[in-house]
């Protein structure tokens, strides 16, 4: 798959809560075909702390407006320099990356997300809402003025909600959900996306439940296309390539 | 529009860019980028006898204007290369050279013994400065004596272009540089990664699985072009040479300081348009001090 | 409020964070920012037998996180430094140290029987990695057996704390380690410049008038963190530990790593008031953690 | 003489031409005593490349306003950046720094200057009205695109003028011009700043005419208060360090 990297301009800065914000980034060339689970390495120019690309997954695209928008949390200097561009500035993204999410023929979904995992999974989506298909979404937050963004997910799906603290949503992790308890499991395939011990789980239950799984691994990255060998997992076929055979594996693969 | 060819150890390089081991794969990934064949060559990852799996994950961390990389020479061995990769990068319109590693002096001398019957493959670059494995690698890089017997046993069984690449982790870079010369290497490379540790203060343990790791990127540029201007004085054998470059500036640096040749390393996982960028960058330079080749720069340092 | 104070080889500082010598003068223009009196301890510019002019100008380069410096042991000498230095900085409320250098073992007693009767030094520093002079100086630290040499001829004339302040351009570091420890020493400084050099593509010419010099700043700070975990693991005697850093996360990286008490080099060129600020971030580090005393981190990197 | 070490806030970023720009910066502190000659060192804290700070001499400053000035003209990477700040930006700065021009006590004065050399000379120009003397001032630009701010110093003095291509006001180097060859050339005194080759041929020129001729030297610095002895210049007792005993030196002492 063709490669690109160019600088994007920034459209819009969105801060959806102290922790997170979304940018959407317009593109000056028409966008190549993207799928849902790939992401970009970006390139954060103005802190001088950071030397290597950031990987992010791609949230959200706009075919229309020629966009692509990140949802991004703050938690060192290079998203926090990320957090204070400024519409009009640019920023350069290698892009697209990695593989994505298998899409059913048939059969109920549902998307898993919590924090900023919930990245990739809008534009899961709505990419499965143009193929017909209407999926769940359980998402998890830390507590109510973290929750945003519902009225979007609600666009193309039933949307459950959980937070930590239970000041929105049910109380409790994402796996304590009662989707999960219900007497017979609906859902035929799971995506997950989120912290390693949220995946963690999340597989283990869809594994009980006799449902596929793909969880969107995160890793610390050097290139993100594959050449630097730094972002393996180890699968039943020895060590893979997080940044290609990934970021999306089917969870009953990983040894992890 | 300036003369970038060079030509070392009787391999022409179409110009003096070429892409450093382990910092680009087998090119594949590339072909996504740009065409290959602007390059003036590709230096492939570490074959080594047969598999290896590479260290533990986490194998990188960042530091400032570097990282630490704790690979470990992760290959499908010797057997894989000549039956899978070499099918692939056998046509590609530049020079591929292998980077050959090992544990033991008999694995670098089988793996070179085999490499020496592609015929597409003009030179091995010995890798005898690894700091990422327990056995061997560095080890060899970092005593004369040993650097000199590695490199003669396999000059032994080898008939093309020998280069063997130096590890900066040393007294006296010199020293090696004459001990590999001596053991009949054609060509030296400068330099491997320099043996670094990341800490994370607040889980209190090393960042990569194996605590050290390689550091490589801008950091290192000013060892690595001091070892350059080092070794152009003490030896009569071609230099390639890399380490932090960014840039054509950069590049330049390095040529200024006695290498014939450049590699992009860790450079190009900042931005995959690094080498094709550089060679531009390279020709406007020398139009621009109207230098009419490529090779009246290497060595040219004015030091009065 | 956590427990700052750290004794190391009997001298009590009263924080773990002191200034690296040539990064600091005499301590006199710090005065002009902060008390001096809230630092550990002060490492004072390299004393010599007699009046050095130091080198050329240009003596200094940026690099990539970190710059080059050819000073040259710049410093009017041991006469002068006891009567005119001395008295100036003899009743600073810090632990002041004498950083020593010299051309000739010789040269080395000198200075340390002198700076023996100054009372209120309560150790030496042996500068045996100086990379920016033609004699002496780094060409003692990179042979075990003339560091352990010029360690064991000043530790007969010096009857206070030898502290040895190693070049990191060597092979093994625990062997210089080990060779000084032999000689004598009761502390390993660690570390000293990498051998670096700055080239001006457009000129042409190196950026430095000596060509090459000492490279430290954050650039440095992985490979010297390497080194004092090493060290920290193959001798007994305390370590000082340094190279690169800027903030209160780096300093607490060098003492999980092994060092007991830090030093603040660079740093201080780019925020003077570097030193106080890191004294706050490990307090405020030692609180969240809710560890008692800063001795608890001093080489508590979990490794498994 | 106290340092201090904190944010100052940009006031205006004020484009003279394509290679300088004006820098007024707030202090939120009260500012303390400066003297014409000093300089600040710069942090260029949005600038990757720019590890060490850079130093610029006051070009004004203004204890009404609470202000300071820096003229800078961009010539890599850190001035590149500080000329992208906007109003309401920071900026850091460790200052006051160096010695300072002497104020004579009696005679005429001429203040001389040749590209960003000429910073240092508005605010010395301020000085010495507010010491009751009025100096003169000769500026070289390279051309008539480059002249700025004459209305400014015309407040303090009189102006000569000179460009490298004779666009504007005498044509050649300032050191050709016709305030040289009067008969009797009337300054007693004169202060220097500008290209080293410039304030040689200055130097040399005042020796001749015997008139005091004090100049403000450039350097390589790396700390800028003393301590790294990178920056030295040899002079009659030696070397002496540029940022202490200098930037301002007796052009008679200088062994350069
Ligand atoms: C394929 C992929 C997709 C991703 N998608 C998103 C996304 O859509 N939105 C989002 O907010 N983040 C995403 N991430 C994580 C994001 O890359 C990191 O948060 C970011 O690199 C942190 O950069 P920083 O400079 O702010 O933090 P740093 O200063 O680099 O690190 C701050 C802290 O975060 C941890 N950290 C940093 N990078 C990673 C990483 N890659 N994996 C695990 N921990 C890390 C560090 O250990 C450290 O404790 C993704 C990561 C991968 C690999
Ligand atoms: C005491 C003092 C006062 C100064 N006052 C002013 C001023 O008022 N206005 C102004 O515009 N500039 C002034 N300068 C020069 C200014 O410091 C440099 O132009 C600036 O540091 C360049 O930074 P940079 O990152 O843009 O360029 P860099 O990328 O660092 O360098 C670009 C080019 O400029 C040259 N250069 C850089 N710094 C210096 C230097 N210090 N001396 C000589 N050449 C240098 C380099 O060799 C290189 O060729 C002063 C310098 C000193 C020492
Ligand atoms: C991720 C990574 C993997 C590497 N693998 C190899 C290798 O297999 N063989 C080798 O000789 N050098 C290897 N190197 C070293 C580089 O080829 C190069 O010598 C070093 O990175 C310095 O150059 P740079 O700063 O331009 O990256 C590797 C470097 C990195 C960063
Ligand atoms: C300008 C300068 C001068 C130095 N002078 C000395 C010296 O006189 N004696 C010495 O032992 N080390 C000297 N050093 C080395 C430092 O003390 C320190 O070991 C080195 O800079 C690494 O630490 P850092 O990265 O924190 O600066 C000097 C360093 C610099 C930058
Ligand atoms: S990040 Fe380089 S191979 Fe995956
Ligand atoms: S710049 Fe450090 S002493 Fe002058």
């Amino acid at each position: 798959m063709k490669k690109f990297v160019h600088d994007f301009i920034v459209a819009f800065n969105n801060r959806l809560n102290s922790r997170h914000f979304i940018l959407e980034l317009q593109s000056p060339l028409p966008l190549p075909e993207i799928f849902p689970g790939q992401f970009v390495q970006v390139l954060v120019h103005n802190s001088p702390a950071t030397f290597l690309r950031r990987p992010f997954s791609i949230h959200f695209v706009d075919y229309a407006k020629n966009t692509l928008s990140l949802l991004v949390q703050v938690r060192g200097e290079g998203t926090r320099h990320m957090g204070m561009l400024k519409p009009g500035e640019t920023l350069n993204l290698v892009y697209p990356l990695g593989n994505f999410f298998s899409i059913p023929s048939s059969g109920k979904v549902l998307l898993v997300g919590g924090g900023a995992g919930v990245a990739p999974l809008m534009f899961m989506g709505d990419y499965l809402n143009r193929k017909n298909i209407r999926p769940d979404f359980l998402i998890g937050f830390r507590s109510a003025d973290e929750v945003s963004q519902i009225d979007e997910y609600s666009k193309y799906g039933r949307v459950f909600l959980s937070t930590d603290d239970g000041s929105m949503g049910e109380k409790g992790f994402l796996t304590q959900h009662s989707v999960f308890s219900q007497s017979s499991f609906p859902y035929d395939h799971m995506y997950c996306c989120g912290p390693d011990a949220m995946m963690h789980a999340v597989a283990k239950l869809a594994a009980a439940k006799g449902s596929a799984c793909e969880v969107s691994l995160e890793n610390f990255m050097a290139c993100g296309y594959g050449v630097c060998l730094c972002c393996i997992t180890q699968t039943d076929k020895g060590n893979e390539r997080v940044c290609v055979e990934g970021p999306v594996f089917d969870a009953a693969r990983l040894r992890w | 529009m300036a003369d970038l060819n060079i030509n070392i150890a009787g391999i022409q390089f179409k110009n003096p860019v070429t892409t450093a081991s382990g910092c680009f794969g087998y090119g594949e990934e590339f072909k996504e980028f740009y065409d290959l064949s602007l390059l003036g060559g590709i230096f492939v990852k570490a074959v080594t006898g047969s598999n290896r799996d590479g260290n533990k994950y986490p194998r990188m961390a960042e530091t400032p204007s570097g990282m630490l990389n704790s690979v470990g020479l992760q290959n499908k061995g010797i057997d894989h290369f000549c039956s899978h990769i070499y099918p692939l990068i056998k046509d590609f319109n530049t020079r591929v050279i292998v980077n050959v590693s090992g544990s033991t002096i008999s694995e670098y001398v089988e793996v070179a013994a085999r490499i020496n019957e592609l015929e597409n493959i003009p030179a091995i670059e010995l890798n005898i400065s690894c700091p990422n494995v327990k056995h061997g690698g560095m080890a060899f890089g970092t005593v004369p004596e040993t650097a000199t017997e590695v490199t003669r046993a396999v000059r032994d069984v080898y008939k093309k272009v020998l280069m063997v690449k130096l590890s900066p982790n040393v007294t006296s870079i010199t020293e090696i540089a004459k001990a590999v010369t001596n053991g009949g290497a054609d060509v030296i490379t400068l330099i491997n990664t320099l043996l670094g540790m990341a800490i994370d203060a607040e889980t209190q343990r090393p960042v990569i699985a194996t605590v050290t790791g390689g550091l490589s990127g801008p950091a290192i540029k000013p060892v690595a072009l001091r070892m350059v201007w080092q070794v152009y004085k003490a030896v009569n054998i071609p230099i390639v040479g890399l380490g932090g470059i960014m840039n054509a500036t950069d590049a330049i640096e390095f040529m200024l300081a006695g290498a014939s040749v450049i590699q992009v390393g860790t450079a190009n996982f900042i931005d995959p348009m690094a080498a094709p960028k550089i060679i531009e960058g390279i020709n406007e330079y020398l139009d621009r001090h109207n230098i009419a080749s490529a090779r009246d720069i290497i060595g040219a340092l004015k030091v009065s």
